[in-house]
């Protein structure tokens, strides 16, 4: 592809955000067609990306490559199985949000939209970069405009709970970069060359031992991002003061930036240490199904109600990802994408109860249906997907993940399968306090019911959602090589080692080379153990 | 001949008398002659060095260190006025306009 | 080889210094900036002659002063700074009565005292270019007359000053009397041969470090920092805050560019180094939580910053140092510069209340001091984070994996304070009523200026890189 | 064209659901109707066909594209035909037809009649895709959604908040059981490799599942059951789901949902009689959910609340006839009740429709003046759930007890046939109190009451003579061995047992004893209402706390809500408040403020008078220099 397509994609919105500085603040409707415009065409060129990629091949794809600051760090863009579906919901929902916040945000849109489109080229930078130091300026970066977002549009608690996220966030990815530095010496002690490419980093061997302190120092950030059990306190104060459209991106993408980082990074680069670690992590992702779930039965507030349903839903993924089989990351991969469509919707749907009552308080509705009823159609449809009902994109994404966990532990799958159960507990019972039983207040009665602009965002992602749960084809297809390449790398690394650094080239395909390239993996790796 | 070890312990002395005096001392002027003094016993320490060592080198740099504490002394003694002008007492307790 | 060449630069700023002082006499008090136009003019003459004098490896007096490539690169970031700094205060000290000629005379003679201290490695003479910069530094910080913060500021900074100056004298003795000489490669050939320094080597050593520490505010003798960078005149704290501290970790770079190889025992100089540089970055960070003074807030990030650098001195690569040295000076500048930028003639906005809300109502200075604050707490896109990743990758790289990680928790530390600036400027409804004047050129000129520097050095540093690695590559290695 | 039969319904509720609201209510009702329709002549002309097909390549399988593919867990959307299947399309079909013209007149007046229609409709193609699919995964997905369907029909008066709670209640009961149905599911991919149930037959035929395994898989796969056909465990949603309209009732938890439960253990009826243990688990299980039910619709004044109990009493019967290797006699007695217990349904909404809304029986009497056409319906359709001879209800009832005998379980027996007398009790309680006896109806009921109109009562009269004729077509072994064409249909799908022959006259024995009982139950319940309407009382007035313990269902649900509900909802609420809130937050908050405080503890050397300043300069220098001596 001559034509950078992914640099394109992932610089473009900057360049909208730099444009809408110099157009005048009172043009409020200008800036929000210009953020709008830059947003889908975003989505377009992304789109692109869908088509020309290769479902058989398991190493990135639109790969560009340049120099840029030496040392081993360079400008490294690439797309896999993995992340390509990650940055199309990325640049799906981006437009969403920006149309969602349409009439939501009526104070210094001009900064709002900038803050948005600058969000989005940082999210998209993490999924696409493949040297760790790109990586890890994006992972960072996106940290700004969010921290903008839901500080200055947020709530009456905004500043906790911005300066929460943002510290909290910060905590995990600060020791992440001591692990990328201890692996950028390592590199250099072993190869005496410089380097911060993933690829070289997945060819290193290190003992246990010192894997163990990396790979604690990955998961952690990327465990408080998801977020996992203990690290999860920040997401329920991040969504209830966030404006509509920053929770929609908060909840629909930004948690999965830290399944991404699991499957990237800790899982590949560290397998014996997963291997030590596993029984731990499987443990705090049951705890975060189950434990999401039940808090989700009592919260008071509709927006921290479905931040908890993120908690077990994330939980769920997390778990189908440590079983480490096909069908669980493919699952965990599926359902990532479901629940940033079912959840963003339910964020945007929150959000326009939020613009007719201004609460979110579930005591505070009652029998809205009465006044809204394709407002209640959709709500049904998307938290039906929520529940993983059949038929939606929901069922497929956790039947695979539920399969995959089921593969490797019984006891796990019955415990995780608690999920299908609260799921539907807690959200048909906000469900019917909010939009059944008799008008209680009286303000419920002037609720107009959806309008076309609402429409306009809702529609697409319905469409998806029933895409997603009839024909899951296309989606799973293009993930196959990559994850079957991943978890051939945490499996049986030697083989993958010797393949990639194609020392032994004349192999035999019988079984007896198959042990032969084991033992002379083993013996090289010895080798190399001693050296250092 | 005294043996350079007496020059130096006494320059040692003198330092710490410096110190203390510094601290002892309640105005600023004091104070500022108390460090006078701690740098006068560094020059001494370098002119019994500077014997031990032989090389007439370290006495010329006596002559720079002395000219440098006239210098500041000029400085100090102005700004010590100045305080003096705004508050109308050179109490080292009554500097504590800033803290925390 | 010897030439008066390598002199110009110094004399060129000296005469510049006295001319201003000659010419205040006759120009009346409105037309104070042309002093500021005529010292620019004199700064722009030492850039010239310095850039032109590039690895010619100029040295005189017997090769105590020598203009080599490192010297000549931190004279040139220094005067940038002074002239940053004289930008800034051309409008500054009409407003803030401190409207006297000197500052212009006394910037240029701190600035020769910095090129002196840089050039040089033989300790004296790096002792006088300290006293040089220390004297003009205290008439300095007591400017504004009428204000009694700033005589406390020049009070408490000259007698510490002059205390800490004191220990450096005595250490120079001991490094005499057990070297022989003042002339840093000597001092370090001669530790090397001994079996392991003398006792009143170390001593030398130790105190010596007190002195510089004491310049560049490391912790245990950073007290001063706090309270004269609050007094002293605004673009005199950023002149402070850049100029002593990197003059100050120069000369730590000669003393131990050879010093860690060579001398035998010299693990027991790096723990104590390594426990100072802890203490700062804990301390500094910590402290700076309770701030509510702008001013003393960036003083103890200052502080930090030092903890930071030392880090790369302990991590032996240098390079990232002089790269540190310069991103710290564009990001810290820049900060002062919309600190000036948020006052009107008699009051200055210093306390937090004040910043509630002017993010919006003032974008540009807003908008910038963002970036600084953010370059300050090292987040990716700018100069910041792509500084500190050099030093902690070297400090990584040199098996110094706890202080990093000190460093680094010190660092998130460092993202609240900085953050809670933001938080009250855009995040906060503005309570007391804070109009600025906003007509001023000079101002916004640095502050793009810096700006520039902050975003260049963050994402295309390349030949800024090129030019230090060359530095450091010419200094004497033995 | 099989696989047309879901598609048309479903096609039918796409239509309604996008445009229903400009439709105009002829047009709706007319479109829903006929896609019924169509679905139903296709079942017929297939299930014809199928007799045709010679048995060895019997099912018939349709696969419309591979759904989902990843790893080793494959299920296409693929749809089957065999006889248990086109039996259960007939049932659903046709009974659903009937239903969706009566609903035509029930909901004529109703404002949310195009979405009553949709969601009538997406019941049907959902039930149709749980009959017709061809892998447990598609199973599964008819499975939920008939759960979905059921949710919406019975919070269809969503205003009413008892309705939206009953919904509620339905669909999260239902989840407990689909959770145990995944779990079966997923057991069977791990052993068998795949969903589809001609790999499942060839599995166990080929002895790959142990009979260990089989029995825990049969187990998990009847706990989804107990949740869909409402048996003990997960019985209370039923009851509270009469807050949907009347025909919803008839259809869904009558004639075709709850009896999905039935037809699941039948498909995997193979497994059932490997694992020996979980066949007996489901008679035992059948068993008590028909007497436990039995009893308490004895006491029960609503009419729906009676049919509903009589409902999970019947299930119970065919859960007998499961349990005990009988799956066509279960089927048979499945296929009898759609037609009977939904022409009950039907004919207790047109009495309501009559009395504008009252179900109490207390309030009704002497109706069969003023009802003309429903009372004599009413009558057929009691009849013949009583079990009274030459009725369908008595035929497949009878296979069922005469099974349970034949195969040694005496106790399933008994409580059988305990069930029956109960069962005819209750009925004729019911028929004696609202159709015979002194009218005790409200005034303002009483003056517009008024028979139902034609297109209400028509589906009555199809439904009672269908609930006469069922019967015949499983007569009892004993009248001939080719009788039963009902269980030799379906042979090639219901591998047959060993053929346990008793004697002549033991079969005439236990037909004369069902007979007995039936009729005696008759008779009591005559005594009770018609004869001396004193009795009832007495006998309430000797055993206060049976009748209450009987009138309030045995607290079950206050003991589920007590036992389940309560301590989770509590109980998260205290972790919620301590754990969530104070723990982590205390923790997270916790170091903010032990960072600050230690700020503010080093700030205070910090004093603002140089002396301390120059202190702690001479103590750093003393630390240096005395660390340097040691």
């Amino acid at each position: 592809m001559s034509f950078p397509i992914l640099s394109f994609v992932t610089f473009f919105p900057v360049a909208g955000a730099v444009l809408l500085i110099f157009v005048p603040k009172e043009k409020t409707n200008l800036h929000r067609y210009l953020a709008l415009a830059f947003t889908l065409i975003t989505l377009v060129a992304s789109l692109t990306l869908y088509f020309h990629f290769d479902g058989a091949v398991a190493d990135p794809q639109f790969v560009e490559k340049s120099g840029w600051l030496g040392y081993g760090i360079n400008y490294h863009l690439g797309v896999d199985g993995i992340s390509l579906w990650l940055v199309l919901l990325t640049t799906f929902l981006l437009p969403i949000a920006v149309l969602s916040s349409w009439t939501s945000i009526q104070k210094r849109v001009k900064e709002y939209l900038i803050f948005m489109l600058l969000l989005e080229s940082g999210i998209i930078g993490v999924f696409v970069s493949l040297n760790l130091f790109l990586f890890y300026v994006f992972w960072e970066a996106m940290l700004i405009p969010m921290y903008f977002l839901i500080g200055v549009w947020g709530g009456p608690r905004r500043i906790y709970a911005t300066l929460k996220f943002v510290l909290m966030t910060m905590f995990g990815s600060l020791l992440m970069l001591v692990a990328i530095f201890a692996l950028y010496s390592f590199y250099y002690k072993a190869t005496g060359t410089y380097s911060l490419e993933i690829f070289d980093f997945y060819k290193l061997i290190l003992n246990p031992q010192v894997q163990g302190w990396l790979f604690l120092g990955f998961a952690l950030a990327f465990a408080i991002k998801v977020p996992m059990f203990p690290f999860h306190t920040w997401l329920p104060d991040a969504h209830v003061e966030a404006p509509t459209a920053a929770s929609v991106i908060l909840a629909a993408v930004l948690l999965k930036m830290g399944t991404y980082g699991f499957l990237r990074f800790a899982l590949p680069l560290f397998p014996d240490a997963l291997e030590r670690f596993l029984p731990l992590l499987s443990i705090l992702a049951l705890i975060g199904i189950i434990y999401g779930g039940l808090m989700a039965l009592i919260q008071k507030d509709i927006k921290s109600l479905v931040a908890y349903s993120s908690v077990s839903h994330m939980g769920l993924i997390m778990l189908a990802v440590f079983s480490l089989n096909t069908e669980g990351v493919e699952g965990a991969i599926y359902q990532m994408l479901n629940h940033g469509l079912s959840t963003g919707a339910l964020f945007l749907i929150v959000g326009i109860l939020y613009e007719r009552a201004h609460t979110r308080l579930i005591k505070d509705f009652g029998g809205v249906s009465s006044q809204m009823p394709v407002f209640s159609a959709f709500f049904l449809v998307c938290l039906l997907s929520a529940v993983g009902l059949p038929g939606l994109n929901g069922f497929v994404g956790e039947i695979l993940c539920l399969f995959g966990i089921f593969k490797t532990s019984q006891l796990q799958a019955i415990l995780a399968v608690s999920t299908v159960i609260l799921a539907a507990a807690y959200l048909l019972w906000m469900y019917q306090r909010v939009m059944h039983g008799p008008i209680t207040n009286e303000k419920i009665r002037s609720f107009k019911d959806i309008n076309k602009r609402e429409l306009g965002y809702l529609v697409p992602i319905i469409i998806m959602m029933f895409w997603m749960g009839i024909y899951p084809q296309p989606f799973l297809r293009k993930m196959d090589a990559s994850v079957s390449r991943l978890l051939d790398r945490v499996h049986n690394r030697e083989r993958i080692f010797l393949r990639e650094t194609s020392q032994t080239t004349s192999l035999k395909s019988d079984r007896a080379a198959e042990a032969e390239v084991d033992q002379t993996a083993k013996k090289i790796l010895a080798e190399l153990e001693e050296k250092r | 001949m005294i043996p350079v070890g007496y020059f130096f312990s006494l320059s040692i002395v003198l330092f710490v008398l410096g110190i203390i005096g510094f601290f002892v001392k309640r105005d600023l002027i004091t104070m500022f002659m108390a460090v006078e003094v701690m740098l006068n016993a560094a020059n001494l320490a370098f002119i019994a060095l500077a014997k031990a060592a032989g090389s007439p080198a370290g006495q010329v740099i006596v002559f720079f260190v002395i000219t440098v504490a006239a210098a500041e002394a000029a400085v100090g003694l102005a700004i010590i006025l100045l305080v003096f002008r705004q508050k109308k007492s050179i109490k080292a307790e009554d500097m504590r306009l800033m803290k925390g | 080889m010897d030439g008066l060449a390598s002199l110009y630069p110094l004399l060129a700023v000296v005469a510049g210094a006295l001319v201003v002082l000659l010419l205040e006499v006759f120009i009346k008090k409105e037309k104070r900036d042309y002093l500021g136009y005529v010292s620019l003019a004199f700064l722009a003459a030492a850039a010239y002659l310095t850039v032109s004098s590039w690895n010619r490896e100029l040295t005189y007096f017997q090769g105590t002063l020598s203009l080599d490539n490192l010297a000549i690169f931190l004279t040139l970031l220094f005067s940038l700074a002074v002239a940053l700094v004289i930008l800034l205060s051309l409008k500054y000290i009409g407003q803030q009565d401190a409207n006297h000629g000197e500052i212009f005379a006394l910037l240029l003679l701190a600035l020769s005292g910095l090129m002196i201290m840089t050039s040089s490695s033989d300790l004296l003479v790096i002792y006088l270019g300290l006293e040089v910069l220390s004297i003009s530094s205290y008439a300095l910080a007591g400017l504004k007359r009428r204000d009694e913060k700033s005589g406390e500021a020049a009070l408490k900074y000259f007698l510490l000053g002059s205390f800490a100056s004191a220990f450096l004298v005595l250490g120079l003795a001991f490094l005499f009397g057990a070297a022989r000489s003042t002339f840093l490669p000597e001092i370090i050939v001669h530790f090397g041969t001994a079996a392991a320094p003398s006792i009143m080597g170390f001593f030398g050593i130790a105190l010596i470090l007190v002195g510089f520490g004491f310049k560049v505010a490391v912790v245990p003798f950073h007290m001063w920092t706090p309270d004269v960078y609050e007094g002293a005149p605004t673009p005199v704290t950023a002149f402070f805050s850049v100029g002593p501290k990197a003059a100050g970790f120069v000369v730590l770079l000669r003393v131990f560019m050879n010093f860690w190889d060579t001398v035998p025992s010299s693990s027991v100089i790096f723990w104590a180094l390594w426990a100072i540089s802890a203490l700062t970055m804990v301390v500094g960070n910590l402290v700076a939580l309770r701030q509510t003074n702008i001013k003393r807030i960036l003083a103890y990030s200052s502080i930090a910053h030092a903890g930071y650098l030392l880090v790369a001195i302990l991590a032996r690569d240098y390079s990232s140092l002089v790269f540190y040295l310069a991103a710290y000076l564009f990001m810290n500048i820049g900060a002062f510069a919309a600190v000036i930028g948020l006052s009107k003639t008699g009051t200055e906005y210093l306390e937090l209340d004040d910043f509630a809300g002017i993010g919006f109502r003032y974008p540009w200075i807003g908008g910038t001091l963002t970036i600084f604050l953010l370059s300050l707490a090292g987040f990716p896109p700018t100069a910041g984070f792509l500084a500190k990743f050099y030093v902690f990758s070297a400090a990584v790289r040199a098996g110094l994996v706890p202080l990093v990680v000190i460093g680094v928790l010190a660092n998130l530390v460092s993202v609240f304070y900085y953050l809670r600036i933001v938080v009250y400027m855009y995040m906060r409804e503005p309570g007391r009523e804070v109009d600025i004047e906003i007509e001023n050129p000079a101002l916004f000129l640095v502050l793009f200026l810096c700006l520039y520097g902050v975003l260049q050095l963050g994402i295309f540093p390349g030949n800024i890189l090129i030019v230090i690695k060359q530095a450091i590559a010419s200094l004497p290695v033995f | 064209m099989f696989w047309l039969i879901p598609l048309l319904p479903g096609a039918s509720a796409f239509i309604l659901a996008v445009f229903g609201k400009w439709l105009p209510k002829k047009y709706v009702s007319w479109q829903a109707c006929l896609s019924v329709f169509a679905s139903f002549g296709i079942s017929l002309v297939s299930f014809f066909g199928l007799l045709k097909v010679p048995p060895g390549s019997l099912p018939v399988i349709k696969t419309l594209f591979h759904w989902i593919q990843s790893g080793s867990f494959n299920a296409d959307l693929s749809l089957q035909l065999d006889p248990l299947s086109s039996i259960m399309t007939l049932v659903v079909t046709g009974v659903g037809l009937l239903i969706h013209v009566y609903s035509v007149g029930y909901m004529a007046h109703d404002k949310g009649y195009q979405r009553y229609f949709t969601y009538l409709n997406l019941f049907t193609f959902a039930m149709l895709i749980l009959v017709m699919g061809a892998n447990l995964v598609l199973m599964f997905v008819g499975w939920e959604g008939v759960g979905l369907c059921s949710y919406l029909l019975i919070g269809f008066w969503f205003e009413k908040h008892s309705a939206a709670n009953a919904g509620k209640k339905a669909f999260i009961v239902n989840r407990i059981g689909d959770a145990a149905f995944i779990l079966g599911i997923f057991f069977i991919f791990l052993i068998v490799g795949s969903g589809d149930f001609r790999a499942i037959t060839g599995a166990i035929e080929g002895g790959a599942i142990t009979q260990g395994m089989a029995t825990l898989i049969a187990l998990l796969l009847f706990a989804g059951a107990t949740g869909k056909s409402a048996q003990i465990p997960l019985y209370v949603w039923l009851p509270d789901a009469m807050e949907g309209p009347t025909p919803v009732s008839a259809l869904i938890h009558a004639a075709t949902m709850v009896t999905a439960g039935v037809y699941m253990v039948s498909r995997m009826n193979l497994l059932f009689t490997l694992s020996g243990v979980a066949g007996q688990v489901v008679g035992i299980v059948g068993a008590l959910t028909a007497i436990f039910a039995a009893t308490m619709a004895l006491t029960q004044n609503d009419i729906k609340r009676v049919l509903a109990y009589s409902t999970i009493s019947q299930i119970g019967y065919m859960f007998i006839g499961c349990g005990v290797g009988a799956y066509a006699a279960g089927m048979f007695h499945l296929f009898t009740h759609a037609f009977f217990k939904s022409l009950l349904f039907l004919a207790a909404g047109s009495v309501m429709h009559a009395l504008s809304g009252e179900l109490d029986m207390r309030k009704m009497g002497g109706l069969r003046k003023y009802l003309p056409l429903t009372y004599p319906t009413f009558l057929i359709g009691a009849i013949a759930i009583a079990g009274v001879p030459f009725l369908s209800g008595f035929f497949s009832k009878d296979a069922i007890l005469t099974h349970a005998f034949a195969q040694g379980q005496y106790f399933i027996w008994a409580l059988g046939l305990m069930g029956a007398v109960l069962t005819a009790f209750y009925m004729f309680r019911l028929v004696f109190l609202t159709f015979f006896g002194p009218e005790r109806i409200e005034s303002h009921a009483k003056e517009h009451l008024h028979e139902s109109p034609r297109v209400m009562t028509v589906p009555l009269v199809i439904l009672a003579f269908f609930s006469i004729i069922a019967g015949y077509v499983g007569l009892p072994v004993v009248l001939g061995e080719k009788a039963n064409l009902f269980s030799r249909f379906l042979d090639p799908v219901i591998h047959p047992g060993p053929e346990v022959h008793l004697g002549i006259s033991t079969e005439w024995l236990l037909i004369l004893v069902s007979v007995a009982v039936a009729l005696c139950g008759i008779y009591i319940a005559y005594v009770f209402y018609l004869k001396s309407p004193r009795t009832p009382h007495r006998i309430v007035a000797r055993f206060p706390a049976l009748y209450k313990l009987l009138y309030n269902k045995y607290y079950v649900d206050e003991v589920y809500n007590a036992a389940f509900v309560k301590p989770l909802v509590n109980g998260s609420q205290v972790v919620y408040d301590n754990f969530d809130l104070k723990v982590i937050d205390g923790t997270i908050d916790g170091t903010a403020a032990a960072t600050s405080f230690a700020g503010k503890v080093l700030g205070l050397f910090q004093s603002g008078l140089v002396k301390d300043y120059t202190l702690v300069l001479l103590l750093g220098v003393v630390i240096f220099l005395g660390y340097l001596l040691f």
